[in-house]
């Protein structure tokens, strides 16, 4: 069944690019016909631990699902069917359609397949398709390809080679390629392989999840991406990395005496990379690069809980995973139909859209006011999760710091609601309508979810519980999730339902007494005529303050800013480039030179001759 | 000083003979050019001689003579010089060509000559409006513009106004002074 | 019950009341006056005893105060900004200028009479009035506003052809531009 | 048994020298005659190779005389796999070619379907004979060839290349002829088979130096640093299915030959280091060369230049696995490199400096022969699911199984210079706009068939790595029985 | 049901009692003011006037949906933070005791949090409709200044859930009732570094660069007049009280009767007022820094000492 599954992934990447070359309607078609007849295979035909073997080259590769793969798998499911949806009407009329399709299909099949891989080849297999497909949708649009694609990919490849060089040698030394096997017998290795292998899988799966040295290329790869992808990209893909590190975390890391140090520096650095981040995000001036940064953000949070590891740090990551894929999915379909509908996603270009697409405005509303974390939304619940395993855990300098990237996410949260929607309506932007149906549905039922995971986080609680048992930790009795209350191991409880009806009905009676009272004495004028100084805006004047918009506080944050980690890769590229350069010229193309270099050879061996051969 | 004003001067002439040059006391040094020359010797003085600032553009009606009079004064920052650079348009048709590419600043000043005036800079691009807005009448400073009698035209007076008095004729009976006809029709 | 007269009449009369000791001012610094208003406002006459309070925005403003002459140009945002303010509002001028033009009276650039532009409910005379006297007029305002006399905006409506006819002659182009009237 | 390996040297050999003369007769035949040799060859070499793998060895004695005195002939599976190979690439090249821009004119086709035939007779009997001083002949054969094959263009450009392939294939001339003296004058025997059963009688020092004589001469043939001066001028001025047929043929020979050396013939134990650490400064210094390379053709013949060093480090582990690894790759890059040279040189077809900026955008305009250059970039970076995959996966377990981290860490960091050069060529062919005006070229029938029958290879063997693991694995183990080719060789009999 | 309607009446008890103090604390606040600039100031029922002047305006103008919602948001974190805080400690005995425990047991220290930034964000949005350029700029001003206090802020929560192993104000209510130590005086760091970032909370000088008269035009509320400027002010003078009640409750034992809430959070009101009047205005970057400064070391010596001892 599952071979089945991918093999239609890969046979419909195929059919569609080529139906696509045939005419765009029976592209779209194929396209959605791909993604969803697999998926709802996958939904009703895959039972947890069914395995299926191949052989390729005398070793066997094992499929079949494990629960906390099926977690991640309904995300990577859910969350492609929804783009794929989305992408149709946003790919409309732009190039490369067939290449979008055909990359789309595979990235979706790799992640799958990912996921379903019990070894070690089948999972580099599929990591590495995985990796070239986004690469390939990374580039597509052809801007900024050599900085932004190659950047990518050689984090990608150095991730991929660390994986690669740490399971063959885990083969070598344990004679299996087998997840299970490399797990179990971990204690057989040597204890220098002991340390080497899981850091060379955290470099691995650091890439991926764009852990904080390693995370230089996510930002531009995000944003350069197509936005119906970027959805994928940041909500599934990333989590990829985070499914390995979970893997290893609670098999390997658990294992080494090491392991509290290990485990407390990925900590660390998990929480850095959500700082220095969501820094970065606030100083962006474009839509996607913000989300970008703040996905790296995110993911710090994640990284943090996972490498936390307590069961309560555990189930807030599991949650973030699940919650980071729908409400960043959502954002950057919002952002996608911007794009589509304006043509640019800058905020110094466009204001007040928020008359125009008003659905659009309350998914990104609802989705940012989940990624800000505030309840009574689905966010808070994660977060809310986090920082309490952090203080059991005596982590409290890492509660500040997290504390401080959340509050410091508050502003970027807020740049990209006045970015795009708020401020003063200009004729520039009048024609533009809501997006179409297609683009609008899959971003309100994603927004919508983070509403009712927020009040009702237990719907998603039975997964996540079945994930954790499977990683090892006892099931924990339902004491951490209740119907809608967070326990802590203190006691102490946060009963969400009551709280939401409060929200909801004190927002109702204030919406309702505002719009009641003196409604006759009310009227809407346009956000032109606003009270400054008098003056009547010209129509060509736009008086929304977006440029340097955070200015007060990046001047405050100006010490940070200066370091950029990316100027030093850059810098340490343009060296080994130099070197490179001084090395190719040892071919000076000149024969007598090459001549010489062959008796110089012949005399250099004949000089070490004894120490070569005794 | 006299030494390079005297150096100035002759620098000039050399190079427009037609200027007429008028000296006064310290560092002050006049000069009439035409209007056609006017960008051309600006150009010149600022490029050349070192009168890099523009520190006003002064105009004067000369009713009287069918003139508009124009002064550019310049300020020459190493030899600390000012140049008053004078020439006269015809009042009927004031056309003069437009500066502000020599100094930016002058498009303000330009701006409001235009305004005040009515003197038309060739070429001069700047928005419609500077400091008089909804005009539709005559410039205001020129001579020939009435304002009492656009004040009624246009505002009301509060009762009790209308004795405002003539205080000129009454001064300059006073004093002696001869007041041409045109001229009192102009003044009051 | 609300419709009843008598009540009716009772709600007006707190509300005149609280309108009358809780006036936000919106200071229009134009000409000479606006300095006598920090003098007004602060220590030593503090009119925030009296419920005088300045505002930002004209938004948030009850009364505004027009401290001197008017040229064409800045009639024409006094008009505005006197629009952005939410009924019910005030405004009171400052000085002979606003009276009746004062030393500038023959200007080609300044209005003579304000109370043709905007309904004027006080005028606190003086070239310029002294604190002591913008306090008189003040507390004539509130006496005028306790009695439910003020009803300067209520006049701008009903009268609103007239004003904007008055408005258009020294500025045709603005008005015809100009975003309908907001309140 | 349809046919014996002597053929393999005789027919491409007669087929050389009748070419022209059948050519005056009926002119066309010239490009159809090196068609037919080939596939015949084909057949036969797979049939052969099929027959191998049940029946052992075969051992052909030339002209009567028994080894160790005569000169023999073994195809066996590991000599047979390659033979296997070359052929096949011979008869790519040759559909290639068959209407190539510089032998559309009879002459010029004359001339080049000749050298060709000479290129693989040279090429084939390297890897078939059993005699030392008859190795150094086909070399010679070879390089002549090539030398030849290289100043087709007949520029001063070619001309230089050529020159300088000359100048340092004297020089490995000169080496082997030395070595050869040494062993003979030790030995007193020049049969492979003899020499090695005999070796343990040398004098170590003379051996040590004997050998190391024959690794800079063959060095030279098999591309090694820093004698590999003369590839990529060759590579880049020779015409591109020429640089398919070095890549694929030639240095496959060159590599062969060190094996063969290294393997059976000489025991010395640092040999196997000896190969890693060369191969591992040839590795790094070509992909690093190839990275700040600006002609395609120039880049390509670096990272080919890198993959033989890929594949002398893989034979230097020394281990079964590591054997099976460095045929895998090298299967792997006989059908890779001609695809890349192939689709490559349309790519750049009517660029004068065949820059690689000049292929910026051109994915929209040629997009299959684009499609296919990507396919074949993809697969020799390794990037699964194609073919390099699973031959960069054999080499590092193998190489793990040896305990070789830094090794592989090396050749892993190289690995991602490799990625680099390669993703920047498929970034501009597919996401740059075009900024040249050159205009594009229409790949010829036949070489769409080539390119696609490699494209398909690629993906076959990526799927299904399977298809040719076992060819791999006998080659391997016949490789390693040292004592079996010993012995079936010094017993053959006169059939 | 009919306990919900017990409950609602309750709440709007709490309410109306955190509406009548914020408002008189505001009035209070400006006749102290005045009496420190040596004028008479105007009288402590001032803001209730105002508030009523504000409510009782005829005319309004809106600029979309979000302007309402706006003000909505505000509200929802002052009443919802309200009825999450308790209001008097659990011990006490008074008769009213039990009108004033609304959602106490269902929300803790983080939620608070994040719950009590809800709402400017939601103004935020509001003015980000507006389109009034002062109003985004305060705005951001605001969540600067925000992320500047909110860290001492955390450290000295922080520090004291270490100690106390708890997060539920509750239950560090009833450990002061059952110490009989205030936490002011078992942690005295946490509570100075407390009190530091309540300066910025409350936005007085130097910190009032949100609103920043004369520079700003009042800042996010410069298009609001009318019932949205009643709504603003009477959701601030809440969310004043709230806050007030948090501190109190959190480092002064809480209050057993409606008196002494009102004497300890008065005279916790004018450590920010009294700095506040005698302080010029600092620019943001400034503000921001500051609390990065002093406030938050003392923050990391709070939690040290939570630690060691």
């Amino acid at each position: 069944m599952l071979t089945l599954i991918l093999l239609l992934f890969l046979g419909g990447a195929i059919v569609t690019w080529l139906g696509n070359k045939l005419s765009p309607v029976v592209g779209d078609l194929l396209f959605l016909a791909t993604i969803i007849i697999p998926a709802g295979m996958f939904f009703t035909g895959v039972t947890v631990g069914e395995v299926t073997h191949l052989h390729a080259l005398g070793l066997t590769l094992t499929w079949g699902l494990t629960p906390l793969s099926y977690l991640f798998s309904m995300i990577v499911v859910g969350l492609g069917i929804l783009l794929a949806i989305y992408a149709v009407p946003f790919m409309k009329g732009k190039q490369k359609t067939g290449a979008f399709y055909f990359n789309f299909t595979l990235s979706v099949m790799s992640m799958l397949g990912i996921l379903v891989s019990k070894d070690w080849v089948s999972f580099f297999i599929f990591w590495e398709i995985m990796t070239w497909s986004s690469y390939l949708m990374v580039v597509l649009n052809g801007k900024d390809v050599q900085r932004v694609g190659i950047k990518y990919f050689v984090f990608s490849a150095i991730g991929a080679y660390a994986m690669l060089m740490a399971m063959v040698i885990m083969n070598s030394q344990l004679g299996s390629f087998l997840l299970a096997d490399t797990f179990n017998n971990f204690q057989h290795l040597t204890t220098g392989n002991q340390i080497l292998i899981p850091i060379l899988l955290l470099v691995a799966f650091g890439v991926k999840s764009a852990m904080m040295p390693l995370h230089v290329w996510a930002p531009d790869a995000y944003s350069n991406a197509p936005m119906a992808y970027t959805g994928l990209f940041s909500g599934a893909l990333s989590k990829m990395g985070i499914y390995g590190m979970v893997l290893v975390m609670v098999t390997m890391i658990n294992q080494l005496p090491e392991g509290t140090l290990i485990r407390d520096i990925i900590a660390w650095i998990g929480g850095f990379t959500a700082a220095a981040a969501t820094l970065w995000a606030i100083t962006q001036d474009d839509g996607k690069k913000l989300l970008a940064w703040s996905s790296v953000g995110q993911m710090g949070y994640i990284i943090v809980g996972v490498a936390i590891g307590t069961p309560l740090a555990m189930l807030a990551a599991m949650f973030l995973v699940v919650v980071h894929a729908m409400f960043k999915g959502s954002l950057f379909m919002v952002v996608g139909a911007i794009e589509k509908q304006t043509g640019t996603t800058n905020f110094t270009e466009i204001n007040g859209l928020i008359r125009k697409m008003p659905w659009t405005f309350i998914s990104a509303l609802i989705s940012v006011i989940a990624l800000a974390g505030i309840p009574p939304l689905a966010g808070f619940v994660s977060k809310w999760m986090l920082y309490e395993a952090l203080i059991q855990n005596n982590n409290y300098i890492l509660v500040i710091l997290l504390f401080f990237a959340s509050t410091a996410g508050f502003l970027y949260c807020y740049k990209f609601l006045h970015g795009y929607f708020l401020g003063q309506e200009e004729p520039e932007w009048a024609h533009v309508k809501e997006a179409p149906v297609a683009m609008v549905i899959p971003m309100v039922l994603l927004a919508l979810g983070n509403f009712v995971l927020g009040t009702f986080p237990q719907l998603i609680f039975k997964p996540i519980d079945a994930a954790m048992q499977f990683a090892g930790y006892d099931a924990t009795g339902g004491r951490l999730w209740g119907e809608s209350v967070l326990f802590t191991e203190w006691g102490d409880v946060v009963t969400l339902q009551p709280i939401l009806y409060a929200v909801l009905a004190v927002f109702v009676f204030f919406a309702l007494f505002l719009w009641f009272k003196g409604t006759k004495g009310t009227r809407y004028v346009s956000t032109k005529d606003i009270s400054t100084s008098g003056e009547l805006p010209k129509e060509w004047e736009n008086l929304t303050f977006k440029v340097n918009f955070m200015q007060p506080f990046e001047r405050a944050i100006e010490p940070f800013l200066k370091r950029q980690i990316d100027k030093y890769y850059t810098a340490f590229g343009n060296g080994m480039e130099a070197l490179f350069e001084f090395t190719r010229r040892i071919h000076t193309g000149n024969g007598q030179t090459y001549a010489i270099y062959a008796i110089l050879f012949l005399a250099l061996l004949l000089l070490f001759r004894v120490n070569l051969f005794g | 000083m006299k030494e390079i004003k005297d150096k100035m001067i002759a620098q000039i002439k050399a190079v427009f003979p037609e200027a007429v040059n008028k000296d006064y006391d310290g560092n002050r040094l006049d000069l009439t050019v035409n209007k056609e020359a006017v960008p051309s010797v600006l150009l010149y003085l600022k490029d050349s001689m070192g009168f890099r600032h523009l520190s006003h553009i002064a105009y004067v009606d000369w009713i009287e003579q069918g003139e508009f009079e124009l002064v550019y004064i310049l300020w020459s920052p190493l030899d600390k010089v000012k140049l008053y650079v004078h020439t006269r348009i015809n009042r009927e048709n004031p056309v003069i060509e437009n500066i502000d590419m020599i100094w930016r600043q002058a498009n303000t000043y330009e701006r409001e000559i235009r305004e005040m005036l009515g003197i038309e800079f060739t070429g001069l691009v700047a928005p419609d409006e500077f400091i008089l807005e909804d005009w539709d009448d005559i410039p205001p400073f020129r001579k020939d513009f009435d304002t009492l009698e656009y004040v009624n035209r246009t505002f009301w007076h509060r009762p009790g106004r209308e004795d405002a008095q003539d205080v000129r004729s009454t001064i300059s009976e006073r004093s002696g002074e001869e007041i041409p006809d045109f001229a009192k029709k102009y003044s009051r | 019950m609300y419709n009843d007269k008598n009540s009716k009449k009772i709600v007006e009369t707190i509300q005149n009341w609280a309108r009358s000791h809780s006036i936000w001012v919106l200071a229009y610094g134009t000409g000479c006056g606006a300095i006598e208003i920090s003098p007004t406002m602060t220590s030593r006459y503090d009119a925030e005893r009296l419920g005088f309070r300045g505002a930002a925005t004209p938004r948030q403003a009850d009364v505004m105060l027009i401290t001197g002459y008017l040229t064409v140009k800045t009639v024409k945002r006094v008009v505005r900004v006197y629009e952005q303010m939410q009924s019910p509002k005030y405004v009171v001028g400052f000085g002979s200028c606003t009276i009746n033009g004062g030393m500038y009276y023959d200007s080609y650039n300044t209005i003579n009479l304000l109370d043709r532009y905007l309904p004027v409910d006080v005028y606190i005379n003086g070239c310029m009035p002294r604190p002591e006297a913008v306090l008189a007029g003040l507390s004539k305002l509130q006496q005028i506003i306790r009695e439910g006399n003020a009803n300067g905006a209520e006049k701008y409506l009903e009268n609103l052809a007239w004003y904007k006819e008055n408005q258009r002659k020294i500025a045709p182009n603005w008005i015809a531009k100009a975003p309908d009237l907001n309140w | 048994m349809v046919g014996t390996p002597v053929l393999f040297i005789a027919i491409p050999l007669l087929a050389a020298f009748l070419i022209p003369l059948i050519g005056m007769v009926w002119k066309e035949s010239v490009r159809i005659i090196p068609g037919l040799v080939l596939a015949y060859l084909l057949v036969l070499a797979i049939n052969l190779l099929s027959y191998v793998t049940v029946n052992g060895p075969i051992v052909e004695v030339i002209a009567g005389w028994a080894p160790p005195i005569g000169i023999n002939l073994v195809f066996n599976a590991f000599s047979g796999f390659l033979v296997t190979i070359m052929v096949f690439m011979g008869l790519l090249v040759w559909l290639y070619s068959y209407r190539f821009k510089s032998n559309v004119e009879y002459e010029a086709a004359r001339k080049y379907f000749l050298l060709l035939m000479m290129l693989i007779t040279g090429s084939v009997g390297i890897v078939l004979t059993g005699d030392i001083f008859n190795m150094f002949v086909f070399i010679e054969i070879t390089s002549i060839s090539g030398y030849a094959l290289t100043a087709f263009y007949t520029g001063r450009d070619s001309a230089e290349a050529s020159f300088k392939y000359l100048m340092m294939g004297s020089i490995a001339s000169v080496m082997l002829l030395l070595a050869i003296m040494i062993i003979y004058s030790q030995l007193g025997t020049l049969n492979m088979a003899d020499v090695a059963s005999k070796m343990h009688l040398m004098d170590p020092k003379l051996k040590a130096v004997s050998f190391i004589l024959f690794v800079i001469a063959l060095g030279i043939e098999a591309e090694v640093f820093p004698l590999n001066g003369w590839a990529p001028d060759a590579y880049a001025e020779a015409p591109g299915p020429v640089g398919a047929a070095f890549s694929g043929i030639v240095v496959k020979a060159g590599v062969y030959a060190l094996i063969r050396y290294t393997y059976t013939i000489f025991d010395l134990s640092g040999a196997f280091n000896l190969l890693i650490i060369i191969g591992l400064i040839t590795l790094v210094v070509a992909e690093v060369a190839a990275i700040r390379q600006e002609k395609l053709k120039r880049m390509l013949a670096y990272s080919s230049i890198g993959q033989m060093g890929l594949v002398l480090v893989s034979f230097g582990i020394g281990t079964k696995e590591g054997v099976f690894a460095a045929l895998f790759i090298m299967l792997n890059h006989a059908i890779i490199k001609p695809l890349l040279f192939f689709s490559g040189s349309y790519l750049v077809y009517h660029s004068k400096k065949k820059m690689i900026s000049d292929v910026d955008g051109i994915g929209k305009l040629a997009p299959l022969t684009s499609i296919l250059f990507t396919l074949g970039a993809f697969a020799i970076v390794g990037l699964p699911p194609f073919a390099g995959f699973w031959s960069k996966l054999s080499f590092l377990m193998a190489a793990a199984d040896s305990n070789m981290l830094l090794v592989i860490g090396l050749i892993l960091s190289v690995s991602v210079v490799e990625l680099v050069y390669y993703m920047r060529v498929v970034n501009r062919i597919f996401f740059f706009k075009r900024t040249t005006s050159l205009l594009t070229r229409r790949p010829t029938f036949n070489a769409y068939v080539v390119m696609i029958i490699l494209g398909l290879m690629i993906l076959v063997i990526g799927f299904y790595p399977d298809s040719v693991s076992m060819y791999l694995h006998n080659a391997a183990n016949s490789l390693f029985d040292k004592s079996q080719y010993i012995h079936s060789v010094l017993t053959a009999t006169i059939q | 049901m009919e306990y919900i309607l017990i409950k609602v009446l309750e709440a709007m008890a709490t309410f109306v009692l955190a509406f009548i103090v914020g408002m008189t604390y505001g009035g209070v606040v400006r006749k102290i003011t005045g009496r420190v600039h040596n004028r008479l100031g105007p009288p402590w029922y001032q803001n209730f006037i105002d508030a009523f002047k504000l409510f009782s305006k005829t005319r309004g103008i809106h600029h979309g949906a979000m302007h309402f919602l706006g003000a909505a948001f505000l509200m929802v974190t002052s009443v919802v933070s309200l009825m999450i805080i308790p209001i008097l400690a659990p011990g006490g005995h008074a008769w009213y005791n039990s009108w004033f425990t609304n959602l106490n047991f269902n929300g803790d220290l983080i939620f608070l949090i994040y719950i009590m930034t809800f709402g400017p964000l939601g103004m935020a949005m509001g003015a980000g409709q507006t389109g009034n350029p002062n109003s985004s700029i305060g705005v951001t001003r605001g969540l600067s200044q925000m992320v500047g206090f909110e860290i001492p802020w955390v450290m000295a929560l922080v520090a004291l859930m270490i100690t106390y192993k708890t997060t539920s104000i509750v239950d560090f209510m009833n450990i002061q009732r059952e110490t009989g130590t205030w936490l002011m005086f078992a942690n005295p760091f946490a509570f100075i570094a407390a009190v530091l970032a309540m300066l910025g909370m409350f936005r007085y000088s130097p910190f009032d660069i949100v609103g920043a008269p004369t520079e700003l035009a009042s800042g996010p509320v410069s298009e609001n007049g009318g019932k949205f400027l009643f709504t603003m002010m009477s959701s601030g003078s809440v969310f004043t009280f709230a806050k007030l009640v948090l501190y109190v409750d959190l480092f002064m034992g809480g209050a057993n009767n409606l008196i002494m809430l009102v004497v300890k959070t008065f005279l916790l009101y004018m450590i920010p007022v009294l700095y506040g009047i005698v302080s010029p205005r600092y620019r943001t970057e400034q503000a921001v820094r500051w609390f990065w400064g002093w406030p938050t070391f003392i923050g990391l010596l709070a939690i040290l000492y939570a630690v060691m001892f």
